[in-house]
C-alpha cells in the first residue's frame, strides 16, 4: 500500500517536472518562464521528495530528504526573485516597464 | 530484457559526451561556461551510478561549484575590462595572429589518434583487475575509520593527501602574487529576500559542512568535501560583498593557508616519535588524530578556496594600482 | 517497483535533456542560468530517486550539495551580471 | 553492456574531446575548460576501473586518486584563470 502511494507520488512530481521544461521551451518571455520553471520544480521536488521518504524506511533519511525540500524549496524561490529583478533591470524580457 | 536503468546509463553517457562537444564549440563564452556546468552536474550523477558517491561529492562541491563560479568572474573581469559590459554576447576572443587552420586540423587529427589509442588500450584490457579492494578492506580495522575511501585518504595514503593539501597552498601563494589590489566594486544591491534567505541558509550550510566532515569516518564524507561546502558559505560573503577583504585580514588569511599543511605535517612526524614511522597512528588515537587532521584541514581548505575565488591579495597598491570587480 | 523508479529516472533525464534546447536558443543569459536551476533540481529529484534505487542513504548528502551548487552558481551570475548593467 | 564499460566509453570520448579543445581552441577560456574535461574523462577510466559487480563493493584507491585529481585539478585552473584575469588587464591598458 505504502509503495503505491509512493509510486503515485513521484510519478505526479515526475509529471510537473515535465511541465516545467516544456513551461520553459514554450512560454514567451523570461517572467512566464520563471514562473513556469519556480513553481513546477518546487512542487515536482516536493511530491519526489515525500514519494522518497514513503520508500525510505530510517527516520534518519526521512529528515535528510525533508531538510533537502526544505533547502531547494527556499534557494530556488529566493533565486527565482534575484532572476526576476535582474532581468527587469536589464530591461530584458518583452520590456515589461 | 533490457534493463532499463541501463537505458538511463546510455542516455546520461550520451548526454555528458554531447554536452562536452557542445561547451567547447559553442561560440558564445556564457553559454560555454552554462553548459560546463551542466556538464560537471551530469558528470556527477555519473561518478553516482558508478557507485562513488565520494567522487560526485568532490565533483559537485569543487569541480563543478567552485570552478563555475570561478570561470563567471573570469568571464565577468574580461568584459568588465574590455568595456563590452553591455553587451550580451562576449565571444571569444581571436588572438592577434591566429594558427592557421592546417596545425590545427593536425593537432586535431593526432589527437584522435591517441584517443583511438586508448580506445584500443580500454577494450582489450582484462575486465576486472585484482585491485586494492581487497588489501584495504583487509586492512580496514587498523584504520581507525569504517568508510575505505577516507581510510585511504587519511590513513593509508596518507603522504598523498598531505602533497595535495600543499598543492592548495602553492596555488593559493601563486595566485596573491599574480593579483594585488583592493577591488573598488560596489557592492550589489542583494535586496530583503536574499537577507532573509542568507541569514537562514548560511549557518545551515555551515552545519551541512560540518556534518559532512564528520559523518566522513564511516559514510561518504570528509575533509575535503566538507571543506569545499564551507567555501561555499566564503563564496556568498565575498559575491554579495558582506564580507570584504581587508589588508588587514591578510595575516589571519596566511595563518589558515599553513595551518592544514602544518597541522598535517607535526601529526605525522610527532606519531613517528615513538618506534613508528611518520603517518603510522597508534591504533588507540588512530580516530581521534584522523578526525582533527580533518576538522584543521576542512578549515584551512574553506578558506584557501574562497581566497582563490577572491583572487587578489587584498593589498592597497602604491601607484594607483588597478580597482575593478 | 524498481522498473518503475528507473522509469522515473528516464523521464526526468529526457527532461533535463529537452531543457537544453533553451541554452542554445535563451537569447539572454538569465534564461540560460534559469535552465541550469531547472537542471540543477532535476538532479536532485534523479538522486532522491536513486537513493532509493541503489539503496544508498549517502546520496542523500550529494542530494544536498547538488542543491548548494545550484544556489551558488544562480547567486554568482546574477550578482556578477548585473554589476554591470547598472 | 555494463555501467562500467558505457562509462569508460564516455571517458574516452570526453577526453579526446577535451585534448582536442585544449590544442585547437583559440580562446584562453576555452583551453583552460578543455584541461577540466580532460581531467574528467581520465577520472571517468579509474572510476569505471575500480567497478565491481553491484553486490561487490567497489576498489577505494581509485576513488581517492579521483578525489585529489579534482582539488589539484581545481587549483590549477585558479591559477590559469588568475593569470587570464592578469593579461586581460595588461592587454585592456594596452589599447587604452
Amino acid at each position: 500500500m505504502v509503495e503505491l502511494a509512493a509510486a503515485v507520488l513521484i510519478a505526479t512530481g515526475t509529471l510537473f517536472f515535465i511541465a516545467g521544461t516544456v513551461g520553459l521551451l514554450r512560454f514567451p518571455d523570461i517572467f512566464c518562464r520563471l514562473h513556469a520553471l519556480t513553481k513546477a520544480d518546487g512542487l515536482g521536488l516536493a511530491l519526489i521528495a515525500l514519494g522518497a521518504a514513503l520508500l525510505a524506511g530510517t527516520p534518519g533519511a526521512v529528515f535528510r530528504i525533508v531538510l533537502i525540500w526544505f533547502f531547494v524549496a527556499t534557494a530556488s524561490a529566493t533565486c527565482g526573485h534575484l532572476v526576476a529583478r535582474y532581468a527587469r533591470q536589464s530591461g530584458a524580457g518583452g520590456g515589461a516597464p | 530484457m533490457t534493463d532499463p536503468l541501463m537505458i538511463f546509463d546510455l542516455l546520461l553517457a550520451l548526454a555528458i559526451v554531447a554536452l562536452a562537444v557542445a561547451s567547447l564549440s559553442v561560440r558564445d563564452l556564457f553559454s560555454m561556461i552554462v553548459l560546463f556546468i551542466i556538464f560537471g552536474l551530469l558528470s556527477a550523477l555519473a561518478w553516482v551510478r558508478l557507485s562513488a558517491p565520494d567522487v560526485a561529492l568532490a565533483e559537485a562541491a569543487i569541480g563543478t561549484g567552485v570552478t563555475g563560479a570561478l570561470l563567471l568572474k573570469t568571464l565577468h573581469h574580461l568584459r568588465y575590462v574590455s568595456g563590452t559590459l553591455g553587451q550580451q554576447t562576449a565571444l571569444g576572443v581571436t588572438p592577434v595572429a591566429p594558427v592557421p587552420m592546417g596545425i590545427i586540423l593536425a593537432n586535431a587529427g593526432f589527437c584522435g589518434l591517441i584517443t583511438l589509442g586508448l580506445l584500443v588500450a580500454f577494450l582489450g584490457a582484462p575486465a576486472t583487475g585484482p585491485g586494492f579492494d581487497a588489501l584495504v578492506a583487509e586492512a580496514m580495522p587498523q584504520s581507525g575509520v569504517e568508510h575505505p575511501v577516507t581510510g585511504v585518504l587519511l590513513n593509508f595514503r596518507a603522504y598523498d593527501t598531505l602533497m595535495e593539501v600543499v598543492v592548495l597552498l602553492a596555488a593559493v601563494i601563486a595566485v596573491w602574487q599574480i593579483e594585488r589590489g583592493l577591488s573598488d566594486a560596489p557592492a550589489p544591491v542583494m535586496g530583503e529576500v536574499w537577507q532573509g534567505f542568507a541569514r537562514l541558509a548560511l549557518p545551515a550550510i555551515v552545519v551541512v559542512g560540518t556534518y559532512l566532515l564528520w559523518v566522513g569516518a564511516e559514510a561518504p564524507g570528509g575533509a575535503f568535501q566538507g571543506g569545499a561546502v564551507l567555501a561555499a558559505v566564503g563564496l556568498l560573503l565575498l559575491l554579495t560583498r558582506a564580507y570584504i577583504p581587508q589588508p588587514a585580514h591578510r595575516g589571519v588569511a596566511r595563518g589558515a593557508f599553513v595551518l592544514g599543511t602544518a597541522a598535517f605535517a607535526l601529526v605525522a612526524i610527532l606519531v613517528a616519535g615513538g618506534g613508528r614511522v611518520a603517518f603510522e597512528y597508534p591504533l588507540e588515537h588512530a580516530k581521534t588524530l584522523i578526525l582533527l587532521i580533518e576538522g584543521v584541514v576542512t578549515l584551512s581548505i574553506a578558506v584557501t578556496l574562497a581566497a582563490l575565488f577572491h583572487g587578489r591579495e587584498p593589498v592597497a597598491l602604491s601607484e594607483g594600482g588597478r580597482h575593478d570587480t | 517497483m524498481t522498473t518503475f523508479l528507473s522509469l522515473t529516472l528516464i523521464a526526468l533525464l529526457l527532461s533535463i535533456l529537452a531543457g537544453l534546447v533553451r541554452i542554445f536558443r535563451g537569447p539572454e543569459p538569465a534564461e540560460r542560468m534559469l535552465a541550469a536551476q531547472l537542471f540543477g533540481t532535476a538532479a536532485v529529484a534523479i538522486l532522491l530517486v536513486l537513493s532509493q534505487l541503489m539503496a544508498m542513504p549517502a546520496l542523500l548528502d550529494v542530494a544536498m550539495v547538488f542543491a548548494l551548487l545550484a544556489a551558488i552558481t544562480l547567486v554568482a551570475f546574477v550578482v556578477l551580471a548585473s554589476r554591470g548593467v547598472r | 553492456m555494463t555501467p562500467d564499460l558505457i562509462y569508460g566509453l564516455t571517458g574516452i570520448a570526453v577526453f579526446g574531446i577535451g585534448l582536442v579543445g585544449a590544442l585547437c581552441a583559440q580562446d584562453r577560456l576555452r583551453r583552460v575548460l578543455a584541461l577540466k574535461l580532460c581531467s574528467v574523462g581520465a577520472g571517468f577510466l579509474l572510476v569505471v576501473g575500480a567497478w565491481r559487480e553491484p553486490p561487490a563493493t567497489p576498489d577505494p584507491v581509485p576513488h581517492a586518486l579521483v578525489i585529489t585529481g579534482i582539488v589539484v585539478m581545481v587549483s590549477a585552473t585558479a591559477v590559469a584563470l588568475a593569470l587570464i584575469r592578469r593579461l586581460q588587464t595588461l592587454e585592456a591598458t594596452d589599447e587604452r
